[in-house]
């Protein structure tokens, strides 16, 4: 049996002795009968490490993973929609897996933490400047959590209940708000028309307008545009960015977002079944940062000798001081994933990102070009994107996918069930991870599938 | 030869210095920013053979950046120096004892590490359809078996992200409960002892957080919980032991003044570490669990995240448990399939919650096993039992009845014979080698100093940590607290201004 | 309640206490032995289901121990931080630079550390058939061919462990050549600068070693060499950029007169930093060469290894080679076998070489590619020639050639102005956040820093090593070497004491 | 193409216009053009890391890898004679992956290494414990390497130059003694009976016996017997010693060594395919140490307060002192796997140790008996063995281990072409990782091998 406990039976003596006591059982006397739980766990006796390691890399063999892109991924990945197949650096993966940043706690000690704070505090200039706004906090749980704490701030601070939700979000992401949001909001979505969002003419006076972009569709939104229709309604706009199509497009801040919030996972985390990833959150300055700002941030500001240094700021905010009336109720972030994104991206520097991203529009150039040219596979959206498209299929989408897949692709996200008005289609991603000769192999396979 | 100046490009910060680091020295280290030169790269890319469309002719004008964003330009040399650096200004569980009340600061098994690096398990897709990744589902179905068998419930969502969210998760499960029963009640009552997160959580589910007072013993004050509970009470928060460390033993009476009234009862099982294998929250009427697997299932804390707070529940809740979630396929043997329970209260994550996080959980549950867990439970009383009573006539312990796994001691006593404050006391610590508890908490103490050894921390380290507390309360009470206003003297940046830090707002670097 | 004693077991060092580590306090850390405690342990092993037989029916008893070895017992906890926070009380290239001349201590690539741990790589038993093993013999046999390119020769064995077993092979090459021929000479010249390794090298290979003097540009005394060229001579050991950074200029007469006495040329390649992509030994009439892969080519030192020394030699020297080598299986496309070649010396390594270690430094090599090497010239040799011309004024350089991806300071005449020595300013240099260069070598140089920044330190980190460089000399001009001889005062320990450490022996712990 | 070149071209030319120079090629204008290379190295252009992943990782796909026996190993590992499949704990290779131990060099400032250092210190303590010797030095290559250096010393202090080497020493190991010491030292081979060394009668005035313990066959041999022997003879006895087989055997300190020599690759270190693993070396104390002692030592002193303090020590044995006089020429050795060893063997601690020594000779005591249940496998000797042993077979020993690949395992080394004597014979190697499933489906593989 395995354990991490160190005690011997003569030092559990000595300390019983040291207390009074006969024995560890009476450590527990004062706990009463009647809940206490008599017979142990049903739960199997413990093993050696050689045995869970057995036990779970034959758990893991039943999978078929679709990565790593460098290595035994056994299906070749084109499928995203907000979790993404991308190379992770090994100066990334090495960093990020120091343990003093792994086994610390939230660096509530700013004298021994100055090694997380300061990575904190970069990760948020970073986000920063590739949202274009002026304050990120130091991460939320996900894509999903975030654009759940952009709508509670834009509800909080407009005083309002009603927002608008584009369709363009991701489903799954439309749903978490609906649970969290939903019993204190009221929440309306805005269609799609060829792929982007189209705002009603009366938005009744909304908290805030919430889309994404590129959005599931892989289309480009009209950002800006939308932002006017927020703010000539007084709302809010939350935009969901991408970090990686960030390396190209304008930043959503500059187009007019109140709000960013997005998904970490592109920059240095794998897919990894969904999580962990790392919620982005960022806004512009005045006037919510000090009072509505949810999660965690840290400052610059210095020690009893004037030297710099870091330490978490603004905790009034924060559950642990304002308990009911704080901001969020999120304690526990995604420090770890933040600074991973942070390594990621000083790695990447401008021009690395921005490569990055040309890197997964010309895959998915090529790939739509080509799956275009099939018969029977016609576009689902005309407007452009970036490196998602939806296109749709003549035969069903799920039989596709799994033709592709007997092929050894993981060949894209169905999209019939979420957007019925598509027909059947599917998304298909296209990272910097694929090169022709996998793209042209995928193309051929898909031919053979729709047939 | 003639005098010749350094150009200007190369006085800038150097990345190679190594000042910074503790064991060279004391110097603050540059941020990634002021490292960076422009037109250096640490990247490259695989080569794909693809047509190199140039921006314009992937990107609408309209949406094209005129340039990148300013990122810094390191090389991976230069990067590799500063985060290694900056790591070794870092405390962490890997290097010493971090006795912080209520986070459960054990040992992070570097089995889980590698559990969680295995390929299979890290490079799914989470929208993988079920035949693809039959041993995921495999893996979640058991833990969740296994956390229900813990907790003493019926199933489990495995979604929540962390603690809070799982509070956010449970209180929306008993909205849902109520509301098919016909009713909305508006209140939730929680003890003024309990973590922030409870009544902030409340809110959020859109109920008003109702405090319950605590007695003299610590406990919840039952009489006065009687009188708060009410029609318009959707139920009771409570943390048992409780964040002074203390079982409610009145739990029974607690559970039965609730359900008398409809209520239900939430279990804040963020620690659960002193009743693995002893005590079952569904034993004591719960119906509902969060369990923070970063505590109590040693998953790293990652310096503040990610983390796991799967939400347990009874029979009556599970209909309305969020999902998907992984269920056996009828007569397929040892296969599984997502489904969504018939009232869901829908989804709580974007994708399955942190799956590696539950991977690490569950490989840590599989090396421990049922006994081994509740050797974790005893072992965890025993190193904080012991640690109290080393204290005993030094600290006070205005709530003094038998601790569980952590408990909460007063320095009031020495700071009025030393001015010395809590805070003084926990800085100096560090001088001693130690991580400070933690301070402050919970806000029914004065002074509070919140210790939680966990059981993974030796008799000899509890011991010396016992001598650390005694003596720095013991030099304290000799100078009048002066070396410990000072403190701490030995670390990469002395005493932090947080205050002055919150007036003069910096949040992100601008030269 | 009465007077409790704290049980002796308790009081013993502890291992959750920090004050080892530099972020925290300045103390010693203690030894695993200090650590141990009677039936503690870390260890578990697989479940097997075979037969528990007994020590008794397993080992005659004989040879049977009465105990185990007294080894340490320890938690797995414990061990992690202990040997964490050792390794914080450690520096490295990972945390800055660490330009030490003659060490190559350049940045070492996560990548190759990927490669190292691939599974298919890491777990092939050395003894497998060949059909098993075709991706070693392949990626083997590729880099063969690379070094030789890279050194203008025509075969290479891979098996030497390092550099000075490197030497040791090729000289006994060199024998086995000299023999072939029926000649048996005795002696091996060497220049007085060389690396230590070359003359205990020679010893071991049976010869007698000779010093070759340099003469006033630091290069090889070529009327001196011509007078100790005989026909008892069986080669030169030389390393071209030398010891003191210099390019051995007359290389082609040095050459020549080894060739007309039927020598044969070994080139000390332990550093080929300055010259990959720009020349190359054989093209200089070099017979033998070796490489460290641990410099040159960047797989880590490990605090003092492991590292691989491989030897490319000439055609004329190749049937001679220690064996086997991956060979194509002939008529056989893309397949490869090992083989013995056919007037072989025989084996040096106990398998086939570090082979982690040559698939590292293959991982780099594909990285760079051709012009990739000649970039890391050009470039070592750009900031070794910085940094020496900001030197100077303040440091002396006895031989002053043109240096190449490195040189030799001499502090002699600052150890004049103030007394402090090269020791002294080694040590203060540490305060300033850079390890301290390699001291007093070459032999021939007095007070000698030798100082090698290599081609992944920055232009910043260059001049910022200069400045500090510059900054201490002139601190101890004025201060009379006062600050100096009292550094390192930042670090865990102080100046050690060398001299009394090897008078009083302690070379193990025994408490 | 790959870089870590740091600088821009900008700053390369500040440096050189700061030098006076013109363009880098001025940099090597002094070197005489008839030795300059024209036109560059033939060697590809560089690629990107992920590229190098794929290729390095499409190699390693064409091995078929004996381990890890967590995991992926393709064949399950019957074999060793001097490399072991083990299990090595996670946090062994953690600990031993830091990259302060990584990327550090020789300790020669001990200010700034006092971690190598200690690690070494307690190495070194370790290494004496088990081999029951006084000092070890802090590593060499291999096991080869060791044994070579063994002899060295022994000539050295005896002033002799005869050497016995037992043909129980692995033949790979006995064959770098033929290469290295030749040229110096007159080798003479001792045979095998029944699979223990016979020392001749006469043993001619010799330096050294060496043998290893338990030997190539992996029989026990009679160390004191052979210790005899030596010091009668004026000779020192270098003992093989094997750091598993120390679990439970009597320390060869104990039974007369004079000289410890070993592989520790299996405490740690994977199958690597062969190498890097660590050569083991530790002496009785007087008088060896000062002049004849090779390799590095670390000596506990004191720092200028009087603080305990680590560091090199007896410098002047070594070639950077003494050059020609050295007592080896060794430099580089094997920091980092002496590290991984002594934190591998603080992990097992001695009843660890114990244990796993058992559970290998558990395994090979229930394989070798339903091995010899096999019509036609025989013992190649029936002097006592641990956990290694050597069968014949009634068919040619390469044809049944390919036959046994076939069926995915590595059957073990064959022994034929080496100890021609035992006719058609295999070693067959047991270690704590092969399970009775293992063993059971190995046994039938085997008695199909030889029908
Ligand atoms: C008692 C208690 N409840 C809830 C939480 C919140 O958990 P999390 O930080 O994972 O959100 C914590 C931990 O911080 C806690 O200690
Ligand atoms: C010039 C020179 N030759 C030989 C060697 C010996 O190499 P190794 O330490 O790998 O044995 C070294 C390195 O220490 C060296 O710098």
């Amino acid at each position: 049996m395995g354990s991490f406990v160190p005690h011997t039976t003569s030092e559990i003596e000595a300390m019983l002795g040291f207390l009074g006591l006969d024995s560890l059982d009476d450590l527990f006397a004062h706990i009463p009968e009647a809940v206490r739980l008599a017979g142990g766990l049903a739960i199997d006796p413990g093993r050696s490490e050689a045995d869970v390691l057995d036990r779970l890399g034959a758990l893991a063999g039943r999978n078929r993973p679709a990565g790593p892109s460098s290595g035994t991924g056994q299906l070749v990945c084109f499928a995203g929609g907000g979790a993404y197949e991308h190379d992770i650096p090994t100066a990334v993966r090495a960093l990020a897996g120091r343990s003093e940043f792994v086994t610390s706690y939230t660096p509530y000690q700013p004298e021994l933490a100055q090694g997380v704070l300061q990575a904190l505090f970069e990760y948020q200039t970073m986000l920063c400047r590739i949202t274009g706004m002026d304050v990120a906090n130091a991460s939320l749980y996900d894509g999903a959590s975030a654009a759940v704490e952009g709508l509670n701030l834009a509800a909080a601070a407009t005083g309002r209940k009603l927002v608008w939700v584009s369709a363009g979000v991701r489903p799954a992401i439309r749903a978490v708000i609906r649970t969290l949001c939903g019993p204190r909001l009221e929440i309306r979505e805005a269609p799609l028309r060829d792929g982007r969002t189209v705002w009603p003419d009366d938005l009744d006076q909304p908290a805030a307008l919430l889309l994404a972009h590129p959005n599931h569709l892989g289309v480009l939104e009209d950002v800006a545009g939308a932002g006017e229709l927020a703010h000539a309604a007084g709302a809010l706009l939350v935009a969901g960015a991408d970090p990686v199509a960030a390396g190209v497009l304008r930043p959503v801040g500059e187009l007019g977002a109140d709000v960013a919030v997005g998904e970490g996972q592109p920059l240095g985390t794998p897919l990894a079944f969904g999580g962990p990833y790392v919620g982005l959150f960022a806004v512009k300055q005045a006037p919510y940062v000090r009072r509505w700002l949810p999660g965690r941030l840290v400052g610059e500001g210095q020690d009893s000798e004037g030297r710099k240094a870091y330490v978490l700021t603004l905790s009034t905010r924060e559950q642990h001081i304002r308990r009911a009336g704080a901001s969020s109720n999120v304690c526990t972030n995604q420090t770890l994933i933040a600074v991973t994104t942070a390594i990621h991206l000083a790695w990447l520097g401008p021009q690395g990102l921005r490569e990055l991203a040309l890197r997964c529009a010309r895959g998915a150039r090529y790939t739509r070009d080509a799956l275009l040219r099939i018969r029977g596979v016609e576009p689902a959206a005309t407007a452009p994107t970036l490196y998602e498209f939806a296109v749709r299929t003549p035969r069903p989408a799920g039989e596709v996918l799994e033709k592709l897949a007997e092929a050894g692709f993981l060949g894209g996200l169905e999209l019939t069930r979420e957007y019925p008005e598509l027909g059947e289609a599917l998304l298909v991603t296209v990272t910097e991870t694929r090169t022709r000769a996998d793209i042209d192999a995928y193309v051929t396979a898909f031919e053979k599938a729709v047939a | 030869m003639s005098e010749r100046t350094v150009p200007d490009l190369l006085t800038r910060p150097s990345a190679g210095r190594a000042a910074s680091m503790p064991l060279m020295g004391r110097e603050g280290e540059p941020t990634v920013f002021e490292l960076s030169s422009p037109g250096r790269k640490a990247w490259s890319f695989r080569e794909t053979g693809l047509p190199e469309w140039a921006p314009e002719d992937l990107v609408p004008a309209e949406h094209l950046a005129g340039a990148p964003p300013a990122l810094p330009e390191m090389s991976e040399r230069d990067l590799v120096a500063h985060m290694s650096r900056l790591s070794s200004r870092n405390y962490s569980v890997d290097h010493g004892a971090y006795p912080l009340g209520s986070c459960t600061m054990k040992y992070n098994p570097k089995l889980c590490d590698a559990v969680a690096a295995m390929p299979a398990l890290a490079h799914c897709h989470p929208a993988q359809p079920d035949d693809q990744i039959q041993g995921w589902l495999a893996l979640l179905a058991d833990l969740e078996r296994i956390l229900c068998e813990v907790t003493g419930t019926a199933a489990a969502t495995l979604q929540p992200a962390a603690g809070a969210q799982g509070e956010l998760t449970g209180l929306l499960l008993m909205r849902a409960w109520h509301e098919s029963r016909g009713r909305t009640p508006t209140k939730v009552l929680i003890p003024d002892s309990a973590h922030g997160t409870n009544p902030a959580s409340a809110a959020m589910a859109g109920y008003e957080a109702v405090e319950v007072p605590s007695d003299g013993r610590g406990l919840v004050d039952l009489d006065a919980l009687r009188r708060l509970v009410s029609d318009d009470v959707a139920g009771l928060m409570l943390t048992n032991p409780n964040t002074v460390g203390l079982f409610e033993v009145d739990i029974e009476p607690i559970a039965a003044a609730l359900h008398a009234a409809d209520g239900l009862l939430y279990y804040d099982g963020a620690n659960l570490n002193a009743i693995l294998g002893a005590v079952r929250p569904g034993d004591m009427g719960f119906d509902i669990v969060h369990l923070n697997l970063h505590k109590t299932f040693a998953t790293p804390h990652g310096g503040g995240g990610p983390g796991a707070g799967p939400v347990a529940v009874s029979e009556r809740l599970a209909p309305f448990l969020p999902g998907p979630l992984p269920r056996p396929v009828p007569g397929e043997e040892g296969r599984y399939r997502w489904e969504m329970p018939e009232r869901s209260i829908g989804r709580i994550h974007g994708w399955h919650g942190n799956a590696l996080v539950l991977a690490r959980a569950y490989a840590y549950i599989l090396f421990h096993g049922g006994e081994g867990l509740a050797e974790i439970a005893r072992t965890a009383v025993l190193n904080a039992r012991y640690l109290k009573e080393r204290l005993r006539g030094t600290y006070d312990f205005p709530y003094d009845g038998p601790c569980m796994h952590e408990f909460v001691a007063s320095s009031a006593g020495i700071k009025r014979k030393s001015g010395a404050k809590a805070l003084d006391l926990a800085k100096r610590l560090i001088e001693e080698g130690f991580h400070p508890p933690t301070m402050y908490f919970p806000l029914i103490v004065d002074e509070a100093l919140m210790v939680e050894p966990t059981e993974t921390e030796s008799p000899q380290t509890v011991e010396a940590l016992a001598q650390a507390l005694l003596a720095v309360a013991a030099e304290a009470e000799a100078d009048g607290g002066a070396a410990a206003r000072a403190a701490p003297r030995t670390t990469p940046v002395g005493r932090v201004d947080e205050a002055a830090a919150a007036r003069q707002l910096r949040l992100t670097w601008s030269g």
